[in-house]
């Protein structure tokens, strides 16, 4: 049992953090979000400069990590900071390429910042369920064209390629899209917690194929695993963020006569608040460990995992901003950003009914077979 | 015992109706319903119309331009105006300052300010809270010093909501600095177009301008706008929390947003069925249910309380709790609802005249935003943890 | 709108209320309900004689009352003194044999306090499914003979009749059975919250019909709404005896040298609790107040009621245990015996998730098909 | 970062496994799993059975009989042990004063005292609570003067757990009335035998006795038996709540009764399925499920850091807080999983050598007292109140 980091991860966290607090304010960060782009590519380059997108990846597909506690030691920082840059699409689109095999060239360059590849699965009715897949692919003279709808992609305008998965020979395929192929249309929009997401429009796009055909399910699982374990990291890093907010606002503000935090009722529930982000920490550190196990495991745990992140992430949020009264609902502050960010991480991936479900389906008969 | 209106009162609820029916507009409904942003016209357009039905001001007397309805008919009328997806009432002035005016205020005070009230001149904000005086309200600093037939004030409020639109503040201010803090405390009546009043908006979490500041920098109040006595002020404010408040639980809005969120509950899939049938999620739209009904009859029975003379402090306060709760848990339901679709945020889709194609379903834009702007309910107009104080020691007596 | 009882009704409650408080002492309940009897046939007289359980049944049948606010208003004062009596048999035995007519003897000594009967429907398999009856019907020389078994029946030692339902003419059926006959064999046992119930054994044993053979099952969900009216308002009377309790011990108990009354994070727990029991008072008067009307608007309302007080009654009886400390759990303390029959509550008739999906389900289709 | 325990570990959690095998008898493991009342004797059989294998006190330095192991041996022995439904070891000499006497007591008491606790010599309870002090420890009354070289003990101690099997106790006792409460407090061994004692039995809910009332009248006490110096209880009474306990959160007995639970509602069916299986109650498992699993690791962080030498007070308060509470959600769900047959009380059942035949399924009988009882986990051993005061002042710092 160690619950440190090795060296070198630690200085990669302490590397990351530093470049974050100095160059990544909260003012710089909401210029950022707020922007047309919704994304900086100066800080992504120097992100990547700095080995932030090679750490999400192992030795075999040129990172230099990969592991579950290398990519949540990386998303705990850039929860801390709010980060809106391209990072989970890049995570997930890279696990999938990398699973998928092959593609060293363009994972190479995801790596040195080179290239932003994101990933777009799920569709308007799918709703977390990573099966419901209505994309469909016709055979050309070329090669393959693509047709129907990506939902909810966050940064797909940042994309330089886009991995889209489509229903074919029984089974789910993968394939790679450039942005600017005919009958591609992206609708870019803000995101709520900052940033930009996009629907993709597919009608009869031309793509090349990444994998086997039918057979990228098990890939898909794969990237989503390794996509939740970043998430309950982000909320980790963000939940730590608010609690640290509030008890500084509970030591400072008074009310009659006495800082707020004297206050008996507050102090208990602040008292909930911090165990039950720390029973939060566990479950995203049952899931990190478990990323590289067998995927019953894997499942179980990520789920387990995003299943407590957004139970007690609204809680942590609520709580955040019902203790600061009125200032804690003002843009000027950052915790309402930290709070929907949160909050809206529970709507990423699979949302806290479908997690428990999962759970659930993910414990009956060999290997979960009915999840 | 007996949970029904009378035949009377049922009668009544068939008047609103009609009148609802009539007079209404459909754009305004559908704005209410689906949580778009009203505009300072909306608002005023709905006032000029219960105005012109003589229904304003409910619960002021009849001398004074008000309905004179009995408790059970306010509590139907605000149920039938909230399930219409009706704009509801800015409260300031018909709500707030009116009660105040016709209890304390001078004659003079009345026959002006009350009919400029009814008639939409004059557009109220509340100055209550201040950046150090928020659940302790007692605590206040803006000052106002006597100086012949003024008073100056100087001083800063907070959370002045519409203090952007509004022509009239009524205002809570220090006249008198030793002794108890509630009993050196004045009700002023301040023209926002004084020389010295700086308002500067506060922007919430979803970008956007409801809130305000007022700063005062020897502001010049004439001291005929001082309401009753000096230092009584706190009486007056109290006043309006100790006054029967059939709204406070807000049943109609719940019961209407409850209304949308199974619309849209019904609408969303989950795995191929309405989401309305998932056993989780039917789970938490039958507690809410059950929660919205219970709540009801709670209401229900304050308002007995009250026409019987009982004055409901502490039970406002319970409905105050629970009222907010509930709607917040609407809120947070209904964005749950949307799944990945919560996510996008497309701000222009709130307000009229957008033309752009939704996102997702057509309902989902103002989802999130307000459930982020719903937080405010357990916040405003004395917090929860305030009510739960006022429940411990009026009910609980411990 | 009236939340006020009828002076006729409000008579009865003080007469009631008078009784058991001078008459039936927590030292006398606790004699009763620990004797070998489970129960005192002197006060079930002396009660029958003040009209107590005329209350119950209407006029028609030759009670005075029978309305759900009669028997909402019984039966929280039945709680206030945990009585342990076998009105809740009586009552649900009572509403059937009335509602399949005729009986007007047997009803007639029932109020009498004459003849105690109570209703035998669950079996060992059933947990709340109404229509999971697997008793058996023989048409035998004289008439029927029932085999099967009946679970956890309150005061069945007490009964001279007991009602009972049996599956037949692919329906539901009722029987009337001595218990003194052949093939009739009870295993009684105390109940953890008093008193004592008992499993009926039925094994080819005579019993006489009561009703159309098969179509039971509407008066069985009347019995029951009945039934659930009574709980949820004895709870109702143990819920305001459990806050009363502990309001008292926090003002009058000390630490840190104030009475515990005064520490800011009980108050808000109590603040809570006294909100919640105001709800549950709230969905008592829904159920009561519907209990005469039609079959959906009934059985929503009890439903919604036994839910509410499932959920408030398991609150109510942990917090009150709680803030009591120690002494909460003791014997002595009537606060312990008030907080096990209140939890017992939800174990009878139906519990909290059963009457939640008995909710959902009466609300889905026409006149809730599916319930 | 690693979650998993070392080979070596490893291989001492198959040693023990592989002792509990020969060593652990199965009639004892059946009561303790399916919650019947264990005897005396069956409490100190279990206790020879550890003493004899050298694995009783494992919370003491080899020197004094203990097992010497690390705090991660100490939490696999423990989750072992409770996993395989071992009875739980009698704490109040083993863990309590024991390492109190060691850390604190005199060469002569540790001489006399530490092997009679090994060998079973004496059973010891514990004098710490009073009718007036529980949650507010030190403002204890019961004194003690001395009196040459005797101490002499008047006053009542309360709640104390097998008072009546006990022949010695362990006091807190007030020697001066002076100065800040906590600084009068001093720790005495006395001998139950001693004239002026009397035991008096509590009744809990469930009817029966485990708990007791003490009283104390000029109860001689030898000098000798005080344990460190006069007015000094307090510091060794907290120096066990500050000690390492790396079972506070009860991670194995939860793991036990889970498996008992899920043993239980799959055995149940509820429409004609296991209930294990209907929505709801599939839903309320996995979330304790998911809890339990998180609690583990939250307590492998604290077991780590106390390695490290960080001394884990208020992280223990959120083991303990976060324990009781999913141990009691356990006996709750457990409670809600029997439906109708949680009612029958054959208190009679729980007793060993009953020949009757169950009513309703055969674990039903212990389950509904199980559950009222262990209503106590929160109250005992510092309330969940205390602990989060001491969360707020420890690791909050309000």
């Amino acid at each position: 049992m160690d619950f440190n980091h090795s060296e070198y991860r630690q200085m990669l966290v302490d590397m990351l953090g530093r470049y974050l607090n100095q160059r990544y304010s909260m003012g710089v960060r909401h210029g950022i979000a707020q922007s047309d782009a919704g994304w900086s590519a100066e800080h992504w380059a120097a992100l990547a400069e700095l080995g932030v997108v090679g750490a999400l990846f192992g030795e075999a597909v040129g990172g230099f990590g990969g592991a579950g506690f290398d990519i949540g030691a990386v998303f705990e920082q850039l929860g801390k900071a709010l980060v809106v840059e391209p990072f989970l699409g890049t995570l997930m689109a890279g696990t999938a390429l990398a699973q998928a095999g092959g593609h060293a060239e363009l994972l190479n360059e995801m790596i040195a910042g080179q290239a932003v590849v994101v990933f777009a699965h799920e569709e308007p009715q799918s709703r977390y369920d990573l099966r419901d897949v209505e994309t469909r692919v016709l055979e050309t003279a070329d090669g393959w064209a693509l047709t129907g709808s990506k939902a909810v992609v966050p940064q797909i305008e940042a994309a330089d390629w886009i991995l889209v998965s489509a229903r074919e020979a029984g089974g789910i395929s993968l394939f790679l899209l450039g942005k600017m192929v005919a009958g591609v249309s992206i609708r870019g929009y803000p995101m709520i917690d900052g940033g930009r997401g996009g629907e993709l429009i597919l009608e009869g796009a031309d793509a090349k194929r990444v994998g086997s055909p039918g057979e990228a399910y098990a890939i898909v699982e794969a990237a989503y695993a390794a996509g939740n374990v970043a998430l309950v990291w982000e909320a980790v890093g963000i939940m730590d963020v608010l609690k640290a907010a509030t008890l500084d606002y509970l030591r400072t503000r008074k009310q009659f006569g006495v800082p707020i935090g004297k206050f008996q009722a507050l102090q208990h529930r602040m008292a909930t608040m911090a165990l039950e982000i720390e029973q939060a920490r566990s479950a995203a550190l049952n899931a990190a460990a478990a990323l590289g196990a067998g995927r019953l495991e894997r499942e179980r745990k990520a789920a387990a995992a995003k299943f407590t992140i957004g139970k007690v992430g609204t809680l942590v949020a609520e709580e955040a901003i019902q203790m600061h009264g009125g200032i804690g609902m003002t843009w000027e502050l950052p915790l309402s950003h930290y709070a929907k960010r949160l909050t809206m991480i529970g709507h990423q991936l699979g949302d806290e009914d479908h997690c428990l479900a999962r759970f659930i389906a993910l414990g009956l008969g060999p290997e979960g077979a009915t999840a | 015992m007996n949970l029904d209106f009378t035949p009377q009162e049922e009668a009544f609820r068939q008047e609103v109706r009609s009148f609802l029916k009539e007079q209404l507009p459909a754009r305004l409904a559908g704005k209410v319903r689906t949580c778009k942003r009203l505009s300072k016209q909306d608002m005023e357009q709905w006032h000029a119309i219960l105005h012109a039905r003589g229904w304003l001001a409910n619960s002021w007397p009849e001398e004074w331009g008000g309905t004179g309805w009995s408790l059970a008919q306010r509590y139907i009328f605000d149920v039938e105006t909230a399930m219409a997806c009706a704009p509801r009432i800015v409260p300031f002035g018909v709500m707030m300052l009116g009660p105040v005016l016709i209890k304390y205020g001078s004659e003079a005070q009345k026959q002006y300010f009350l009919p400029r009230i009814l008639n939409g001149s004059d557009w109220w904000c509340q100055g209550y809270s201040e950046p150090g005086a928020g659940s302790d309200l007692a605590s206040l600093k803006c000052a106002a010093i006597r100086d012949g037939d003024h008073y100056v004030v100087n001083g800063q409020k907070t959370w002045t909501t519409f203090g952007h639109f509004a022509n009239m503040i009524f205002c809570l201010v220090r006249t008198k600095k030793e002794g108890k803090p509630q009993e050196g405390i004045s009700f002023l009546l301040i023209d926002m177009n004084t020389p010295g009043i700086e308002v500067r908006p506060i922007i919430l979490l979803d970008g956007k301008h409801e809130v305000n500041e007022v700063f005062f920098s020897d502001v010049r109040v004439p001291a005929g706008n001082l309401v009753g006595e000096e230092n009584k002020g706190w009486t007056y404010a109290k006043y309006l929390l100790t006054h029967e408040r059939t709204n406070i639980a807000g049943i109609g809005a719940s019961m209407a947003a409850f209304e949308w969120l199974l619309h849209i509950a019904r609408a969303q899939k989950k795995n191929g069925r309405p989401l309305a049938e998932d056993p989780y999620f039917a789970a938490r739209l039958a507690r809410l249910e059950i929660d919205l009904e219970n709540m009801k009859t709670t209401n229900l029975r304050v308002l007995a309380a009250a026409g019987q003379g009982v004055a409901p402090v502490a039970e406002s306060s319970m409905l105050k709790i629970r009222g907010t709760e509930i709607r917040q848990e609407i809120t947070a339901l209904t964005r749950r609802a949307l799944g990945p679709y919560a996510q996008p945020f497309i701000s222009e889709a709130l307000d009229e005249g957008f033309k752009g194609a939704p996102v997702g379903p057509e309902y989902a834009a103002p989802v999130a935003v307000e459930y982020f702007n719903n937080r405010k309910l357990t916040i405003f107009g004395g917090s929860n943890e305030v009510q739960r104080e006022i429940i411990t020691k009026a009910i609980l007596e411990l």
